[in-house]
């Protein structure tokens, strides 16, 4: 049964009580998106560390589980580390989602790469794919929207 | 056919959705159509099709005829007082787009009011945003009240001397609330004020007699009332016909053209630029036909005994919050489920084969107000069955079991 | 299939017409279904069909990734560089008013000039003419010659510095003229001057590529390329998606919705509001795999096949005035007799079976300046074969014998 | 053949070799019309007398056979006649084509009423009708339309 798949026991776990959630102090970084279609929103903050390093990471937001779960995923996984390494996550991560290809990056912990692979399920719902995404692409566009 | 039991009358039942049988309650955002409806349209690109009204050879002639049949078809039905009041357009959203863009050129200037409510969808406010946009037009929102209506006073202490217009929904898609229209038009009547009913879920659902209502303009999408897609109906009274200037230029509409200047055709032809649907208005008539056949009232009756034994159960459950309680409420039902997201609800239930809808259902306006983002919305059609909500009520249920609480 | 022999893929070819087989000529009016396309829409109805974009549920899904796929495949066929650059709309007509109000709101003042050519069908003028009475523009017509044709120099010379914009047709559905729109949109980007191409008489007959054609905007009916009713595409170049602002009004074409301001969704859904015709859509995708299995190529020659013949035949009666003797002859071949008027010729061809079209074609502008109020017009389908010329050509005695000349 | 009950040999003469054609000289009353599908154009020039009768009548226009039959006829048939005769005549006339009905009145000789009655062919082509009747709906306009 795929829905068991999409709502996954760490999907519900995120959805319910997502990670990094708030404005994280000091943020360099910030982009918003929305889903005129069903109402999702997101936003996310993030600072950067001379443009090097995501020394911290959080997210504002309200959506559906998928939506949530993705967001605080993401700013789980990608605190702390080097920006090409999270292009490279946010990348990877859509490929799996859009492509079906696998996660197999090995600076990510087994756990991680677990926690990311979670969010595979919406393959086999293509209305709830943008559920997924939204967050990730809002993450490579603050990367490039310096606050001032 | 048997009100209680018209799924055999749509192919799409047929369908088993994930295994299980399909439980449609979509319906405001489209309907299923009858056999007669499909095969109507089938039958006429086989046997009959051609361009209307501008050829004379034998099958221009008869899609010509059919095409006009159902303008008369649909006066008699709506009972318009003149069949050239009947106007095909695209669907409710073309038709609004036209009067907003043909009144407002001809009366909305810098500072005027156009006044609608809260409860409006998107393509009941957007037309009007473009006058706002373009020529300085002000649009004043009627307040909704908690139970999800609006009251009649609260469009009257809107109205000023600079109101020009008045475009109000019938039924609205998001609380169900039935609008006091007559009463409404009354109202406005005496300020000299015209209305336009956004009539897209009061079709399908009610009797609508145009000469009652005594509205100036209301609005039907075909495909909301069992006919086929790309297809809606402008009733506008007679008197606005030859006042308004065209909506869109093309053939068919023009009388003269000439090099310096265009002269147009009369009412309806005016309003019908290009070629128009011809095998889907036809085909339309057949769901007037269907209608007809059962009789709109006992549409009615049947609906409303499925929502209210939907509205019963689902009160029961504690989990369940309904948006809106009008006094007169039409085939929509929108509820939320504390902890769970409606879109993740709608994944679910489709699971079951139970097709809603979640979202904001083109109503933003309203659910800034309600202050959600989203709801998840049942909505009935004829077809549907109590049998359809238990099997609803079982895969709300299941929403919690996912979610484990 | 083969080409030479198409009838029985076309379902009402099994009609009689007074008794005799069906000659259809009238194909630039609107062309016949293929039962491919006819069963593909009513198929849809009866086991696919929801609204599209908007609810999560199976068959939405559905219906959207159908929907979405035949945008596509209209990509590819028509070599566009990107998806959003198709837009959907009701019609040759609907995507012609689309351009003008929205290119024209933000781009045409008064006193600028559009440019357009006494060729054009009036769905390539009444809407230019909005503007002119609006706004205050000025339209130009480069004239015809007396071969059906318009020469590019004849542009050329009313370019002045006040030219906005070019809108011409590909095809003429008079003349039958084929115009050098590449030439004349490379003369026009040297000027900066964007350029509207009416290709509803173009694309049902002849291969087209948007990046070699090099235009801003090209629109096309689907209902003369064996498509069904009430669609059409619009071709808008990607330059201009979120440049020119929206056209109509409602759901789904917008991003946020708020009191005091609504901003607007990318291309091509800002172009593409209210419950679009999903059956439809579905539907044309059946009419491009026909057209691609046979071969737009091998269309056109076939086509040009056929009107040769009529051509040679109809040229040796004497009594016979053939419309335009342009250089390159597109699918319409117009003409009269002397002595009977064009409205007689239909009525009396029609009980041969044979229908054409009489009047003056939606062209207005050019029968006045051929002076004649009105031709008779037999247009080319894929389905057309010498046979249905030698039963046009008798019939055409027939009116003779008829009129006693 | 229906086809044959539409192009009589009378119509085909009123066709050929209209009556009536010009503008009448002095005429007083005169209103135009045309069919913007096909093009036909007729106008009608009337000379009344005291409003009582139709001292002269005339047509410019051009159209099919049909149109220019029917505005040949009636001008033929109505000269001479008293304003509430033609307006009988001209009711009887639309009856006839719409609702099939016969023409029978009295003042009319039989020759006339047999010219008449030729263009009830039409019937049975629809899209014709309007070729026979705008002439005769042009007709009545005009007597409302006093020339100044
Ligand atoms: C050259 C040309 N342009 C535009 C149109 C208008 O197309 P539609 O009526 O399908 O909108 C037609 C056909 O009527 C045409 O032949
Ligand atoms: C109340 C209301 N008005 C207008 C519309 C727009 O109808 P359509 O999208 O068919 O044009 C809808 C449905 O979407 C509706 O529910």
């Amino acid at each position: 049964m795929e829905l068991k798949e999409l709502y996954q026991e760490i999907i519900l776990d995120h959805g319910k009580n997502p990670r990094n959630k708030g404005k994280c102090t000091g943020y360099s970084h910030d982009a918003q998106a929305h889903n005129p279609l069903c109402g999702d929103k997101v936003h996310v903050y993030l600072k950067l560390d001379n443009e090097k390093k995501v020394m911290d990471i959080s997210f504002e937001g309200e959506g559906c589980a998928i939506s949530l779960a993705s967001a605080s995923i993401l700013t789980d996984i990608l605190k702390g580390k080097d920006l090409s390494f999270t292009k490279k996550v946010s990348e990877d991560f859509l490929s799996m989602v859009k492509n079906k290809t696998k996660i197999t990056l090995n600076s990510l912990t087994e756990d991680q790469i677990t926690t990311i692979t979670s969010l595979s399920g919406v393959q086999a719902f293509p209305m709830r794919v943008k559920c997924a995404t939204m967050v990730w692409h809002t993450f490579l566009s603050a990367l490039g929207k310096k606050n001032n | 056919m048997d009100i209680k039991n018209l799924k055999s009358e749509f192919p799409i039942f047929k369908q088993k959705i994930n295994g299980k049988p399909l439980v449609y309650l979509d319906s405001a955002n489209s309907s299923q159509k009858p056999k007669a409806v499909i095969d109507r349209l089938s039958n006429f690109y086989e046997t009959e099709f051609s361009n209307v009204g501008r050829s004379v050879h034998t099958l221009a002639v008869k899609a010509t005829n059919r095409f006009e049949a159902t303008r008369d078809l649909l006066k008699k039905y709506f009972n318009a007082q003149h069949r050239e009041e009947i106007i095909f357009t695209k669907g409710a959203t073309e038709s609004i787009n036209l009067v907003a863009s043909s009144f407002g050129e001809k009366y909305i200037k810098e500072g005027d009011e156009i006044l609608i409510t809260e409860l409006e969808h998107h393509s009941n406010y957007v037309p009007w945003h473009f006058l706002r946009k373009n020529k300085g037009a002000v649009i004043k929102f009627a307040p909704v009240n908690k139970d999800g209506e609006v009251e009649i006073d609260e469009i009257k202490n809107l109205i000023s001397n600079k109101t020009k217009i008045i475009a109000i929904t019938h039924i609205s898609n998001v609380t169900g609330a039935v609008m006091p229209i007559k009463k409404i038009v009354d109202m406005a009547k005496e300020k000299n004020i015209p209305v336009l009913v956004d009539g897209t879920q009061g079709a399908p659902h009610m009797h609508i007699d145009m000469q009652d209502l005594g509205c100036d303009f209301y609005v039907v999408s075909c495909h909301k009332m069992y006919g086929p897609n790309g297809l809606g109906v402008l009733y506008a009274k007679k008197k606005w016909l030859d006042d308004l200037p065209p909506y869109q230029g093309g053939g068919g509409m023009i009388d003269d053209v000439k090099k310096d200047n265009i002269t147009f055709a009369d009412a309806p032809t005016k309003f019908e630029a290009g070629t128009m649907q011809t095998a889907e208005v036809v085909a339309f008539s057949e769901a007037i036909n269907f209608i007809e056949k059962l009789g709109i009232k006992n549409i009615a009756a049947h609906e409303n005994e499925i929502l209210e034994y939907a509205f019963e159960k689902l009160k029961k459950n504690n989990s369940i919050n309904i948006i809106g309680s009008p006094k007169n409420r039409g085939s929509v039902l929108c509820f939320t489920i504390k902890g769970i997201h409606p879109h993740d609800i709608a994944t679910i239930l489709d699971d079951d084969g139970v097709a809603i809808r979640a979202g904001h259902h083109c109503c933003q306006i309203l659910h800034d107000k309600l202050g959600i983002a989203a709801t998840a919305r049942a909505s009935i059609g004829v077809y549907n069955t109590k049998e359809d909500i238990d099997i609803l009520c079982k895969a709300i249920d299941n929403c919690k079991k996912v979610f484990q609480i």
